[in-house]
């Protein structure tokens, strides 16, 4: 390999030092936001841990996900979008869901597979979904929401609008042909759109190193012309500011642009994985670099927030996802007889289009 | 109506629709610059300009999916694949996302894509370039399936597909782009799901789609001439949602069935025709449900062998003559 | 003989292929460090190492191309596709070119090539990872498909899938892999192109394959037991080629059939097996053939709706009772 | 664009001059080499030509690519293979099949779909195939081609021998999924292939720089650590020479290669393309580049070679073509009893692979 791989888990290059680098807040965030960062990743964090107990009460089945150890990557991404901009995401998207501000209860409920979940109960943990908060899905098949979203962009610069639309995926679609094809597309024809790597630095159990021939994901881009650049996902404010600097490229110049969130998957690739695979070493510094208990560090050294400010988050937070529960848990499922609704869209648009 | 090509019906209907609605624009490999490969896009470029009409690279998945998303957002694309076989390359994009986008996420965006594309052997394009792989799609809940045999269903379908808010496989044919007929003026629409009666007849069905259903009618019509038998000839034009009614009962009454079909034999559209009309008029049927297709094998270029591989109007008069009811009319 | 899992029959198999032949190689995403996504390459990699259990990106097209071109120069690459839904993007290296080249070029380079893939429904994996789309693959003149039921049938046909020339595709259940069966030890070799008579019966047969075909012998082993019906049972094994004589006789013994299939119902495997027994068994058929398939739906991940949408034993024994003849043993 | 455009049609880049370069032959060059790659170089113009005549004649049935313009190209990259290396290409690949020594006669035969010809007449103008020579397969499918080459090199390399496996490619093919994901599959398993890029400036009426978001094709390469390189497609020795440098990279460090040949398509895409789409000016340019007559008049000028030589050699290869189309036709279509032969490769084997 002509470039030096990549071996740590926090996205910094290898050459810097082993310590978990001191984080200083910069002094003209906005408070109230930033404690709102903190509110947002203990949110994913403790939904996340409670949707892996759910699984295993078996309330909620098929594959599931969980965003444990990328809630930094998550929030700081979702930060960066404006509530204008579409985003579409893959399986790995419960956090992007409620990062987008879809209710805990509808994302819960789509888990639970009943009919108030975002997307109704028809697409659970992998297909959350929602026209409103613009979020145009989570997807299943590795690599093929990315192709979705350069369509997404290409209506909105065929209507001259402003929008930007966002795809992020992991670390593994990155070496399919739809990510390449979608790379050039992009570029082509001008779109606003942003190509979200979440290196979480497996894909299931293929570190990326061994799957993608660089490692430095968003250097893919270098054979299109597309600028892009890697961010700690550990950061939450870089990754945001990263994503900032692409919707403004996106948004402005009309140019696709990379961000590369190198992050670290805590568990398994779903719940149901044990995780053998990894060296347990490796697994334990990753961890160690857990991004929500070291932004509450940042914060409280920052006084920006003190252990009582904590702990009421901790506890609006608990009661947040306690409710989610009890509402997904009341809900009722979707009724048999609408099993066919929705295999077609009504022909009721068919002379409306215009 | 005006007598005009199969080619020349889908390239003003393609022209209409883009007057008629802004968010209706094309998108395909060389439908611009080149006109088309077929040349069924001649003049749009110049007509609409290049947002309207697009050239893309080759990158079938890439761009089938980014028609697929811009459908999500209210535009109404109408791709074109240059020919049915680069179509596999697309699969993931149209199995797992176009169909199922709106079901998946409970209903909440439709996905308004047309997808145009020439199945078709005959002319030696060997193994690769002569498939027609229809029921690949037709077996898609989520696609609507069309397949139309004359330059006025082209138009009336077509306009359908592309008013029409759900994913829809177009299937046209080299073979027919040259053919002609007489299309109605106008906003002319054909539903989908609705068998047309091409032909009456007493002694026998042939129920076929696109280009072979054309060559029925021309084998119906000369036998009629010649005075032997009756025949009625069933033009399926879409196979998904698939007209069981008419076919059943046109099956009723001539109690016997002939499938036409360009497709391969094993596990093609015939079967499910077969499979349909001995379920629901097992009673009327006088003689089974026979198929009359290509042969299996992958066409080879040679013409000789290539000619041998083919169904067509022979093939289709010896299951006719076969199948007939013992009598003369 | 021993008592093992469908599971442990494969890797068995493969374990046993690996050993014998340097040319065997094994190549899918997951299947080395992770030991499989569904374990059925557990210890493989351990054993042989990484030149001969080879993971890959994700990157089906690109990968299974590697391994017809791989195949072309005499290698014998058993691919793992991680479920059957994702083969769709690797449709036009399949279509066009492992189903092609032994044809295309005059006979000059075999394609020995196995693409194993697990398909199924039934664990709320939902409309994009629930699918059976075997019938595109029956489809394709070039290819051989098969879809053993239980683990002695999934040793004998994946060893004779490794050994035969030309490519195959391999089809898995995941319902499948926990259940247990007996095993021929040593060289058990099934052949292609053989249905089998998983029981005898006299008023009906059911024909079916994969899992349905294990629930029919349940179902029929049932209704034998409490003295109901006398229910044949034919497994298909192979789709592709298929055993049309097995099937024939069968019908024409009991006089009705009914095709129990996974996949959607519309163009699916139960179509040509319908068409085919109202072909060549006409005049012994004492009601349609039948088929009990899934409901057409993307399939929903909400339970209920789901198994609404499967079909199933319950869905069996009803056709049964409707279709069995109208009078007791 | 971050790039400079490619806009000159003859490789060189656009700070050169406008005139072309003057290719002074190489004094350690054995001079029947030379003469010997000129008179490939006369095949493949003539045969070609012949070909187009033989179409309009309705010998030839179906598409037909012609290699017109491209016979530098051609020439040159079979030169710099040894015949133990194996070759994959796209359709338009009747210059590739003589390069890789294919008797004319049985290609003619092949475009004639006669039982003699190299795949048997079951292929056709597309599909040239002959193991003996090692070229395994032209092929219809855009793109189709490259992987299949990847796994051939997998091959060679699962075995331990020293081939190396070449794929031909158009510039067309580059944008596609197939090729990026074979580039990255090549690299992370180190594989022999040499990545053979024919930038004709065209796939079909597409310039190359309004399907690429880089014009330079071999750059494509960044994204995977591939190096590579481009060469003036009209010089056969450049090419050659660039073939070499990637056949030892390949050969020797088990790794992929590009090269990219900037050559120009004399004609419309296939022989039924009127070829309307092109400004005229700037075929005349590219045509006025024409490698044929350039190489002879290198040779003249060298003195390797006199105008009775040159005529000399022309007379051979037209006795060549000729010859070729009385065989082609005079053999006899393959018996139609023959159809489902080889729809399945004999069972015969079926215990003989180890
Ligand atoms: C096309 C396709 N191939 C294979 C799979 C099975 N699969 C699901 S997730 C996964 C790994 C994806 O890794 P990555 O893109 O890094 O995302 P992460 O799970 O790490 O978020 C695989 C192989 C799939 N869903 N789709
Ligand atoms: C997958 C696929 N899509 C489309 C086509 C139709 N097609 C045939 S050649 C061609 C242009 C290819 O251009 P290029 O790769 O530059 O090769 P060239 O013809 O210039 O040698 C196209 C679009 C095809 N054969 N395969
Ligand atoms: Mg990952
Ligand atoms: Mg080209």
């Amino acid at each position: 390999m002509s470039t030096e791989q990549q071996k740590r888990p926090d996205g910094r290059d290898a050459t810097t030092t082993d310590k978990p680098r001191v984080v200083t807040l910069p002094e003209d965030e906005n408070r109230e936001t930033l404690v709102n960062y903190y509110h947002q990743m203990l949110l994913v964090r403790r939904f996340e841990e409670k949707s892996d107990e759910m699984y295993k009460m078996a309330r909620i089945g098929g594959y599931c996900h969980l965003n444990l150890g990328e809630e930094a990557t998550v929030v700081g991404f979702c930060a960066g979008l404006e509530p204008k901009d579409y985003l579409y995401t893959n399986y790995r998207e419960h956090g992007y869901a409620l990062g987008r501000g879809i209710a805990p209860n509808a994302v819960m409920a789509e888990l639970f597979g009943k009919e108030t979940g975002c997307s109704f109960g028809r697409g659970g943990s992998m297909h959350m979904f929602s026209l409103e908060h613009r979020l145009l899905g989570g997807y299943g098949i590795v690599g093929g929401q990315v192709p979705l979203a350069v369509g997404a962009a290409f209506a909105v610069a065929y209507r001259g609008t402003d929008e930007v639309v966002a795809v992020q995926m992991g670390d593994g679609a990155t070496n399919g042909g739809p990510f390449y094809e979608s790379l050039n597309l992009a570029r082509i024809y001008k779109l606003p759109v942003i190509f979200f790597v979440v290196n979480n630095q497996y894909g299931m159990g293929l570190p990326v190193e061994k799957g993608s021939a660089v490692s430095e994901l968003y250097r893919k881009g270098c054979a299109f012309d597309v600028r892009g650049e890697r961010v700690d996902g550990n950061d939450v404010l870089a990754v945001r500011d990263a994503v900032r600097r692409a919707a403004k490229v996106a948004r402005e110049e009309h140019e696709p642009y990379i961000v590369e969130a190198v992050s670290f998957r805590h568990r398994g690739h779903s719940v149901i994985d044990p995780d053998r695979y990894r060296d347990e070493e490796l697994v334990r510094q990753g961890r160690s670099l857990d991004p929500v208990p070291a932004f509450a560090r940042h914060l409280l050294e920052a006084h920006i927030i003190d252990d009582q400010g904590l702990r009421a988050i901790d506890e609006q937070v608990e009661q947040v996802v306690s409710e989610a529960v009890r509402f997904a848990e009341e809900s009722p499922f979707p009724a048999v007889e609408t099993l066919f609704d929705h295999i077609y869209a009504s022909d009721e648009h068919l002379q409306e289009s215009k | 109506m005006a007598e005009i090509s199969f080619r020349q019906a889908l390239n003003d209907t393609l022209r209409e629709e883009l007057k008629r609605d802004d968010n209706v624009f094309l998108m395909g490999e060389e439908i611009g610059v080149f006109e088309g490969s077929y040349k069924i896009t001649a003049g749009l470029l110049k007509e609409f300009g290049a947002r309207r009409v697009v050239d893309t690279p080759i990158a079938e998945n890439g761009f089938i999916g980014m028609a697929v998303g811009s459908a999500m957002l209210g535009l109404r694309p109408v791709v074109e694949i240059m020919t049915f076989n680069f179509i596999a390359l697309a699969m993931d994009e149209i199995l797992n996302h176009a169909a199922k986008i709106h079901y998946m996420f409970g209903g909440q965006t439709p996905v308004p894509l047309v997808i145009r594309t020439p199945g078709g052997g005959g002319q030696q394009l060997s193994a690769t370039h002569s498939q027609n792989l229809e029921v690949w799609f037709a077996h898609i809940p989520g696609l609507h399936v069309v397949a139309p045999s004359n330059p006025a269903d082209a138009k009336g379908m077509l306009k359908t597909a592309i008013r029409n808010n759900n994913p829809v496989i177009f299937i046209e044919h080299l073979g027919l782009y040259n053919t002609r007929g007489s299309v109605p003026d106008g906003d002319y629409l054909v539903p989908f799901g609705k068998a047309k009666i091409a032909k009456e007849g007493t002694d026998l069905t042939i129920i076929s789609y696109s280009r072979m259903a054309a060559m029925a009618l021309d084998v119906a019509r000369r036998l009629e001439q010649e005075n032997k038998w009756s025949v009625e000839v069933v033009d399926l034009r879409s196979l998904r949602p698939l007209d069981k009614e008419t076919i059943v009962n046109s099956v009723k009454k001539t109690g016997r069935a002939i499938v036409f079909e360009e497709d391969w034999r094993s596990y093609g559209i015939g079967a499910e025709i077969a499979a349909t009309v001995q379920e629901e008029a097992f009673d009327y049927l006088d003689a089974p449900v026979k198929r009359v297709a290509n042969v299996e094998v992958p066409l080879p270029y040679s013409k000789p062998l290539e000619s041998a591989a083919l169904t067509g109007a022979k093939q289709l008069l010896d299951a006719i003559n076969e199948l007939a009811p013992r009598r003369r009319r």
